[in-house]
């Protein structure tokens, strides 16, 4: 190929601009881009517009950093780890940030629209909750709903015209700028392989306009294409590609690491408070880089958490202790 | 031969995923949150039910992990599992229909089983933000059955929660927000909703017609009136069947022995 | 497992009756259920309602044997080794059949969003052609369209309320009774890992309300499930598996043979006419069990279609020849 | 250094199979039929847009087959490719605006460059079925540009054809059926139309405006008059360019040395 997708952490984080429509990889607490979710709070990001199946810890951070003004999802919080987004939480009760509620499934199928290219979805699920209440449409509140960045309703309601199904729930297809994956395996000229649970992945990546792909290591396209049905994400569905090794961290990776549930029950106890935030983030991201941080971890640290590659999960972590 | 423990041999916490566990039919295609839900299948999976199917919402379908996950999206779903594959997969099989029965948590319920994940409070000015609803609408909407395990405090069982996150027998018909039956809103979808509703008090049904909510078993200990107290609305005890069904001895063993000998979810009942 | 879903070739079809919605997995001359197709023929089924991503040799089999009074689909032809369906055209001119014409994509999308529980699907696919005309809407002129077993409309139309779009084509979910799958491998439980392109394969097993499996090899369950993210469909959605070495035969499969293309070629050619099919079906289906049709076939032939197993496909076939 | 071929060296199908490689650019993203357009495709690949990814419609993506699928659901389309999955994937990805070019067939076309593949004659009365759309109708819907590649006949370039399998640049509007321009039906979805039909006889345009077919160059030996009486509507002939540029011995030695050495789709010329 004539021109490479490699990119560095550094401008990986920069292709993701003030304002941006961002999505990730991942489920919760697992494959999520850390490395690059630090690194754009490093470079101290503004007004983002995150657009998520679900959040988790990476969510939790870009909004404790003050990176986030509106976030679109349905979940947010460390599982066993942190029970709620207490960031999240703090910013809703002080009103610094937009949040716009649907279901899980109705954002699933929102991704699936957009991947698909259709404008929105049909479903009936959370029919009779608030999620469709109509005084709770807060980006309709904000005025935001431009219906082109921002679709012209949260949702309608229709009937099924076909075999009398009943009430539908039409939601907008999720249109996102940017992408930014976690995965195990790249190859040179962007094809992925997820091991393991591929959550969202595959929609996420082809619903954004920019998709950026963070892996344990870059490998030999021609390896990838040996099994092209193994295969997850197409090759010219990536734009730029990067090898950083736990970069989930403190996520879990299948086959190679597990959740880091100590350094995530740290985070959730000490960031209850902004104070709290921003003492943890200088301790952990502010002045560091990558490597700086995982001499940080340390190697007993890493060591533990690493996968037994039979299992895919590490027999020794404890799971975060009790 | 089921030798049912004494009182002192296992905590609420026991209870509760035997309880639950008890719920699930053979045969059944369960999907379960992540937590005591998630025990209690597997509960079930290593007792009455090893038919059952299990399906986690982050993608993992017919599952059978060795060891207990500590969430949905954890690498120890995999293994065992028939298909690992996203969440397309697992809300596309609900919402066609497959799913036997749900099991969730909640935050607040209300005497028509609707039950808020999303804030307490008013939803404009809340109190307190939670996770919000993650895939407990979801779901509820499409199982036949859903079982709700539920920390039971008198501010948490209500007459109307705060938000209706995942929909009970009667729910909000838009944009008015009436209350009208489930059925009426979910058409050909309409498969069941809320059958029951576990807390650390009793264990609690719906009747199907009005939608409210019955006192079915009390734990050990609890009486139908001191239940009823601890609910802001006015609960249905006429129907009580007696006293929920203590977890047996192999029970026990296998939820401390095989599922979660790190109590992880499920705490050891301290001997002494 | 307390039940065993394994059934045998006459059983398989016996499930299969009169007047069945009736699906296949595959893509036009690869990995069709040829050897149930040949039993249905033999049991004499009738009035089946095909619908169908694509046609291919199979539907032709099944049209020219009268066993199909409805076929809702796109395309039907034996690719390089017939260029259309003679037996299909001969019935369409004579009217003894019912076709019902969607684009690729639609059935694609029909089939999605049955597979999803979705009653339809939104697409912007084929506006302006002739398939959307409305003075051709078969089903609807046969008086067919009772809103239960067959949609109440063939489509309809509306515009994107979100982003402005434009104009949208609702088109109904592809409700089927049963579909008849022809795969690699099948554990006991009914897992499914379908090997290279898997076609519509998912979404066609999960649409319909019975999903009969016939593979090359019954494998352990557990082998499949050793690695779970390479399979295709989940043990629940299959309920009958049987084992028929093959069983795609004239079809090909990835991996395992080619498409016999001189077989496809004579069918083609001989089956012009309702004499010639009646004819062909004498030599090579009445009559006829699978082992049979095999030893009829030959070792030469057989061994001569069979996929290098570092190529995936044969590298001695010559395509049908010329 | 391309040296072209003399008119004796080659055949009409190499002519043509030359003319549609050259309308693929490098680095596009290329959806091909089976059959002679696959032949194009591979032969740009193997010469001027090497870095062109190339969708087959039964769900290979970015392939980079070593031989010659007789047709897209072959078993050697998997081999070299990015990933093999399906026709969801497939059309997903063409209805989410991924593709620059299409490359298909068709029966019968018109002045706007509708394309008919479904049948000759009355829909309802039908002098001959043929194969049905495929997906002709849906590459053509989102593809920037499409190319067809057809067998010259006056009776298959028509005024009107039988049937609009395949959106041209002027397409019926439902439920009426009149004549609009294909940019007011399709919205955002609007990518583009045919760009080129390359016929055994002439390569023709279409004025994007007036959604008018004209001819763009004649192949060797045609004339401009020739093919517009090959047409049975006004064909405009103003616009001429000139020869359709023959193929270069290296486009041909391709062809029948690498991709289709078995004859397959494109004949050898019999030396002599």
């Amino acid at each position: 190929m004539s021109t490479s997708k490699r990119t560095t952490l550094q401008h990986a984080a920069e292709i993701i601009t003030d304002g941006s429509r961002l999505t990730f990889s991942g489920f919760t607490i697992w494959r999520r881009p850390m490395a690059i979710v630090f690194e754009l709070i490093r470079q101290h990001r503004k007004h983002l517009h995150l657009i998520e199946v679900q959040g988790g810890s990476h969510t939790e951070f870009l909004v404790g950093a003050g990176c986030v003004d509106i976030w679109e999802s349905c979940w947010v919080g460390h599982e066993l780890y942190g029970k709620y987004g207490a960031n999240l939480s703090r910013k809703v009760a002080d009103k610094q940030i937009i949040v716009e509620d649907y279901s899980h499934a109705e954002m699933m199928f929102r991704f699936a629209a957009a991947a698909s290219g259709a404008p929105y979805a049909v479903t009936q699920t959370s029919l009779g909750t608030d999620i469709h209440n109509p005084e709770y449409d807060m980006l309709g509140r904000a005025g935001l709903r431009d219906g082109k960045r921002i679709a012209k309703h949260k949702y309608q309601f229709t009937e099924d015209p076909f075999f009398g199904a009943g009430s539908q729930v039409l939601i907008p297809a999720a249109k996102v700028d940017i992408a930014v994956m976690c995965v195990q395996q790249v190859g040179e000229e962007g094809t992925v392989r997820v091991n393991g649970q591929y959550y969202s992945d595959p929609e996420v990546a082809r619903a954004a306009d920019i998709t950026i792909v963070m892996a344990e290591e870059i490998v030999p396209e021609e390896y990838l294409r040996r099994n092209a049905d193994q295969n997850t994400i197409v090759s010219f569905e990536v734009d730029h590609i990067l090898e950083c090794p736990f970069g989930a961290h403190p996520t879990g990776m299948f086959g190679r690491y597990d959740v880091d549930g100590a350094f995530l029950k740290e985070f959730y106890g000490r960031t209850r408070t902004q104070e709290g935030f921003d003492d943890f983030a200088n301790e952990w991201i502010h002045g560091q880089n990558h490597m700086s941080y995982l001499e940080k971890l340390g190697w007993p640290r890493m060591l533990n958490l690493k996968a037994n590659s039979a299992m895919n999960y590490s027999p020794r972590e404890k799971k975060g202790g009790k | 031969m089921s030798v049912h423990a004494q009182p002192e041999q296992y905590g609420l916490a026991d209870l509760l995923c035997c309880a639950a566990s008890r719920e699930v039919g053979n045969n059944e295609i369960v999907f379960a949150g992540t937590g005591l839900p998630m025990v209690a299948i597997m509960l079930a999976q290593n007792t009455h039910a090893p038919n059952l199917k299990l399906i986690f919402e982050a993608g993992t379908l017919d599952g059978r992990p060795p060891e207990l996950p500590t969430s949905v999206g954890d690498a120890r779903c995999e293994m065992g599992a028939s298909r690992a594959s996203g969440l397309y997969d697992a809300f596309s099989i609900a919402q066609r229909g497959y799913v036997d029965l749900g099991f969730l948590g909640g935050a607040e319920v209300d005497q028509y089983g609707n039950v808020n994940t999303t804030c307490i409070g008013d939803y404009l000015n809340p109190e307190l933000r939670l996770t919000g609803s993650g895939g407990n609408p979801d779901i509820n909407s499409f199982a036949k059955r859903t079982v709700f395990i539920m920390v039971h405090e008198k501010r948490r069982f209500v007459e109307n929660v705060s938000y209706i996150t995942s929909p009970g027998w009667r729910v909000k018909k838009w944009p008015g927000g009436q209350f009208v039956h489930r059925r009426e809103l979910y058409g050909s979808a309409f498969r069941g909703g809320p059958s029951a509703v576990i807390s650390t008090a009793g264990v609690f049904r719906f009747d199907e017609e009005t939608g409210l909510m019955y006192l079915d078993t009390c734990h050990p200990g609890k009486t139908p009136t001191e239940i009823r107290d601890l609910c802001q609305f006015d609960l249905d005890i006429s129907r009580v069947k007696g006293e929920t069904v203590a977890p047996t001895l192999e029970e026990l063993r296998i939820i401390h022995e095989v599922l979660d000998p790190d109590e992880i979810f499920i705490p050891k009942v301290k001997k002494g």
